[in-house]
């Protein structure tokens, strides 16, 4: 039993700070945000020349063969800083989905791809009446021919605008939400008979809702076993939690630090507030959220490794729970601390509050993890 | 003790509802059902209409065109406003510096001031709070010295909702630099348009524009302006704030959140099912529905002793601790109760150059900006923990 | 709209709070706590004496023909003194039950009884499996030639043990849960069949479990129509726990009393504990539960006397779960702001504590009461 | 980064069930299961099959008569203990005392009493706090002057846990009443049996006997006696405080109590199902069970970061606070659990004339007993507040 880095985990986690250090001040990253694009492509390729872009991938398909460890260790310095590269969309559950199920010739048409930073994914997977229910798949995807034809809609993508291909759940048979039946497709973004309707989300980040109308694919374009791509969505999800809660981890630390300083410098009626008591024990029990959630992040990134799936679905539910919960408590009182200053969208510390608000939302908010968990554990 | 409605409330609860049914206009209500603020024109046009039916100033005594409600009406008229989705009245003017005037003004200042309040000719905003005070309005900086029969005001307020709109502030100004911190204060009255003003916009967290920096640059503003005497804004200001904790508890309006909130869950699903069958969910409003309800009835009982002639000290504190707390956490599950449709936004003027409605349900524009925005509400007027400090002092004497 | 005592209201509120300060000084309660008995006959007496005991019956049968508003009262300033004497099972609910079900002769031979102080009742609603649903009812009376024979067992009977009678429900007909078929029995308490296992409760009080095996009662014994007690079961039960509520805001307020005196005094690091500001916004926060809980009482006292059964049930389940929730939080916050003096026997803060933690419990728990509100408002 | 079990891990977890299987005594898991002061006769008898087993203080160095355990095997061994109901040591002997022997004392003082703590010869007390002292040690008054080869000890502590049962009492005590509070300190052990020594029994909250005062009038105490230098036993005491915290979050303690409240919920009944389907009880429990975990697993990274040699600074605060919090939830819902069994409550020694089961079902017997008990865990060893004080200053900076 050890929660310690290795020498080689030390290294990545200095680089993913020096990045952050560099590229991503409060005024850069409002920037960047504020683009029509949303990131930097420079930065991109920056993540792909230091080989972040293969961390999860085996070294045959030329990656660096990382474990969910790796994974955390980037996503936690990354949300230090609110990077808003799409690399959760693209490494975490793009490539994974790939990696996971592609055929040889998918994979090795892809993979290498996103590691060069040459091509970007996203997964549409929610519906408007899916909720957080990965099953709740109502896109059909009918066999025409020698492929399929897709008709539905897809809502909030995360990064489907930038995204060179989309990976699409739909369902080949089956009721809507029946838990067998639902199929994988790697649909091109220009396909006709896809639309899109882009936005912007709270967090700063870009998302859109896909309509697919008559949308033809080739049989190549199925991604895995027809029928059978849950299990092979549970699994990616439960990676991209598991990076979602170490990106949390380090965007709380990092608005614990900045409202820590407030209110060390901040004052009123001529003391700093951060000598009330008050704010004080505020502070600790923001603090005392964020130390557990580093360690419930450190023990789901362990346990993807290790569990069986009852486990290791227990620790998904369990860690995106308690870490949605202090999520939402740091980011809003994060806001209190500040007072004023704190409702600016120049300051930074509200950029923190938004992006911890919707990873609290995100892949199952923390009433459906803590059912999930229940339902599991009884 | 008596909740009883008599036949003269139920003919007046029939008369707000008939008012409201007639005479809100479409447009108004929807932004405020929302939770959207309001347009400048749209709000002045309903306080237009209420004004017409002698409503607009619930709070006033009848001499200064108040309604002269009893509190049992006050507290109907409340219910149906909030019920109907209505716009309340802003604050700034009706409810904020109209009672002072009224209270310590001349009567040149209440004839002149009170009516163009009540017809919503001015436009009123707060010039309170500066860089660096806060909660802590005593140390407060914007000088204004005595020229003639002017004062010549230098400095800045900060955090001025909707100043953009406005034609007039109220301000806190140090006019005695060598007094004790609350002593030296004087209230003036200022028109916006005198030179040497200048608005600035802060963007909000909701990426909306309403809160602003006001800056003075040797503003001349009449003598005649002041408020009561020189270096007495303090008590002024007390009074203000005093009224202004009364009607923040905002039940009416958490009661008609609580509505929009079964409303939506009627609409989505959660596990197959309708939200509102999921037992957490309506665990949670629940809850929230309760306190709401303690809260209603604990300010019902506020104004009973009022209105039977008892002093309060730090009631309306509670008042205001509880409503605000109530209103984040009604935003914050209407914000979940949409599910994914929580996470797309984008400022209103960012859609003013698009034909594009808002992505996602219809009812899933305003509820994040109304979270959001309402961040503030355990922040401004004093924050919650400075209510605290007040309970602790006045009703606890710790 | 008006929350504001009458003058006669006022007297009635000022001649308990006078009977509460000459009798129930702490050291008083706590000896009276430990006899036998459990509380005293003397103070009985002078309750009769006072006509306090008619409080809530009719003019016509020597009653004072009060509303809930008026045993709200007596109640509220009970319990700040933790009265002991057992009012709620005797007038209350015994009393109320009569008065409410009862034949003119029933009536005629217990109301002025009880009144005069020479009676006392308890009712025996619960059983072990019974949970907080009156209509969980397993005891049955079958019907023998004249009169009735009842089998079952009662559970936390409070003041059973001296009761001169109790009114116990049981079952003439129908399923386990059913909502009808459940009658209501005046059984005597020395009744052969009857049998009792008599024990103290946490608050103080007194309770027993009761057996009934074989019990014969006559058809007199009957109180109200045959398999149609629910309803008066019910009615009743919405008036103790109004009265429950208010003397759980006289309880609150003392023990906030005590608590902020405690504060106030008690040094450590050379200042008062009370200039603590986390303790001092603590205090706060357990004035403010108090505060709306005396709301709720009083809201709830009203509404009994003038609202639909919707409506008034709706009142009961909201009071009794807010007050609930305020009980619980100022009973144990009384105790950690008392430290160690908190924790022992001798000093008063823990019996406010402990009769406030069973308040909480009776007649339905902060979420049993949550979940009728919520299935009354859905 | 690595939680996995070695196969050497997965053996010692099954000598540890096998031991736990076979020696335990069935009286004493019961005791402990329901959350009911151990009997000093069971503790004992219990202590000594632990102490024969090598099994008693596993935070010892092994040269002291430590296991030598891993932090792997700490936890294997919590666990386990934890799920089957089996007593921890007593802690002011083993826990507390024992490592300030060993850290602190001279090799006579070790030899003398370190090997009757591992064989529960004696049982140990703790003299810290003193009426009008609480949380703040430092303003404690008890007086020890030198007579000679002696020291003569007069004054009063209180809270004293199971004094009416030790044979020994480790205490602070005022050697010098002229420097600073916390100078001047010194650290006394002494036996139980000395003249001038007198126990008062505190009944608690819970009715049940297990606080004390211990009055010292004219004690004499050998100056042999005396851990360290005199005067420097603040020292030790905080060395004390520090160990003390790590141990409490008890963590192995709360998931053997949630395996409890599922079995109870399954056996008691809720709107006409089993509680164990009750959505909100269920709602409760895995909240309580969620924050478990995540103190679980933030004790154990603590540990792997002191095994790899970092210092930790007021972490242990965190376990002290959140463990209690925890258990306190879980009493409390221990109790909701039980319907209106929870109302019924007697002290144990009522029974004790009277041949009687408690009254209700058979695991309605503990739960309230500990819920009262329990209210004293956010109160010693430094109160919550104090912690939360202590992590603001040390680890914030504020």
């Amino acid at each position: 039993m050890d929660f310690e880095l290795s020498d080689e985990q030390n290294m990545l986690k200095d680089s993913v700070e020096r990045f952050v250090k560099d590229n991503y001040s409060p005024e850069a990253r409002a920037k960047l945000a504020d683009t029509e694009l949303g990131f930097s492509k420079d930065h991109w390729k920056k993540m792909a020349e230091l080989g972040w872009l293969g961390l999860p991938f085996s070294e045959e398909v030329g990656g660096f063969g990382g474990t969910a460890v790796e994974t955390a260790i980037m996503m936690e310095n990354m949300g230090s800083g609110l990077v808003l590269e799409p690399f959760l969309s693209t490494v975490v559950m793009g490539g994974g989905l790939v990696a996971e199920a592609g055929s040889q010739s998918q994979i090795e048409a892809i993979i290498p791809e996103v590691i060069e930073g040459n091509m970007m994914l996203a997964f549409a997977y929610a519906e408007p009446q899916s909720r957080f229910d990965l099953n709740d798949v109502e896109t059909r995807a009918a066999k025409s021919g020698d492929g399929y034809v897709l008709n539905g809609h897809k809502s909030v993508v995360y990064h489907a605008a930038t995204a060179d291909k989309i990976i699409v759940s739909a369902r080949t048979r089956g009721g809507s939400r029946d838990e067998d039946g639902i199929s994988l497709f790697i649909v091109d973004n220009d396909t006709s008979g896809l639309s899109r309707r882009d936005y912007r989300t709270i967090d700063g980040q870009r998302a859109s809702d896909i309509k697919l109308e008559d949308v033809k694919v080739g049989s190549d374009a199925l991604l895995g076993q027809e029928g059978k791509g849950l299990p092979v969505m549970r699994s990616v999800v439960d990676r991209t939690i598991a990076a979602l809660c170490a990106e949390a981890v380090g965007a709380m630390r990092t608005a614990n630090n900045i409202t820590n300083e407030y209110i060390k410098e901040r004052k009123q009626f001529g003391t700093p507030i951060g000598k009330f008591q008050v704010l004080q024990h505020r502070m600790v029990d923001m603090y005392m959220e964020a130390e557990q959630s580093k360690s419930m992040s450190d023990m789901l990134a362990m346990k993807l490794e290790l569990d069986d799936e009852g486990e290791r679905r227990k620790a998904v539910s369990a860690a995106k729970a308690q870490i949605g919960q202090a999520s939402k408590f740091i980011g809003e009182q994060s806001i209190q601390l500040h007072g004023g200053m704190g409702m600016t969208d120049e300051y930074s510390i509200g950029h923190y509050f938004k992006r911890l608000t919707t990873i609290e939302m995100l892949f199952g908010n923390t009433d459906y993890h803590f059912k999930q968990y229940a339902a599991l554990a009884s | 003790m008596d909740l009883s409605f008599s036949k003269e409330d139920l003919a007046f609860r029939d008369e707000v509802r008939e008012f409201l049914a007639t005479s809100l206009p479409a447009d108004v209500k929807d932004r405020c059902d929302r939770g959207l603020h309001p347009t400048k024109e749209g709000q002045i046009r309903w306080q237009k209409i209420l004004n017409e039916k002698g409503w607009m100033a619930p709070n006033w005594p009848k001499e200064y065109g108040g309604t002269g409600w009893t509190i049992t009406q006050k507290y109907i008229a409340a219910h149906e406003f909030g019920h109907a989705a209505a716009p309340i009245a802003l604050p700034f003017g009706v409810s904020m510096v109209g009672p002072v005037i009224y209270t310590f003004g001349n009567q040149e200042q209440k004839d002149k001031y009170l009516p163009r309040i009540l017809n919503s000719d001015d436009w009123w905003c707060q010039g309170y709070s500066e860089p660096g005070s806060g909660s802590d309005l005593a140390s407060l900086q914007t000088r204004a010295v005595r020229d003639g029969d002017h004062y010549v005001v230098n400095g800045q307020k900060i955090w001025t909702s909707f100043a953009q709109n406005a034609d007039m502030i109220f301000c806190l100004v140090r006019t005695d630099s060598n007094a004790k911190q609350q002593e030296g204060i004087s209230f003036l009255l200022i028109d916006m348009k005198t030179p040497g003003i200048t608005v600035k916009p802060i963007i909000g967290l909701d990426k909306e524009h309403s809160l602003n920096e006001v800056f003075f640059d040797d503003v001349r503003v009449p003598v005649e302006n002041r408020i009561g005497e020189e270096n007495k804004g303090w008590t002024y200001a007390k009074f203000l704030l005093g009224n202004e904790r009364t009607g923040i508890a905002r039940v009416a309006r958490s009661k008609r959140q609580v509505e929009r909130l079964r409303e939506i869950a009627s609409l989505e699903r959660s596990g197959g099912r309708s939200l509102a069958e999921d037992q957490d969910f309506i665990n949670k409003l629940t809850r929230i529905e309760v306190d709401l309800m303690s809260l209603e009835y604990t300010e019902l009982r506020y104004l009973s002793m009022i209105a039977n002639g008892k002093e309060l000290t730090a009631e309306p504190s509670l008042l205001k601790i509880k409503g605000t707390e109530i209103q984040q956490r009604l935003t914050s599950l209407l914000v979940e109760s949409l599910g994914m449709y929580g996470a797309p936004y984008e400022a209103e003027r960012a859609y003013a150059g698009r034909n594009e409605a808002p992505v996602g349900p219809d009812y899933a524009h305003g509820p994040m900006a109304e979270h959001l925005y309402l961040r503030a509400a355990t922040i401004y007027g004093g924050s919650n923990e400075i209510q605290r400090n007040i309970v602790s002092k006045m009703v606890l004497g710790l």
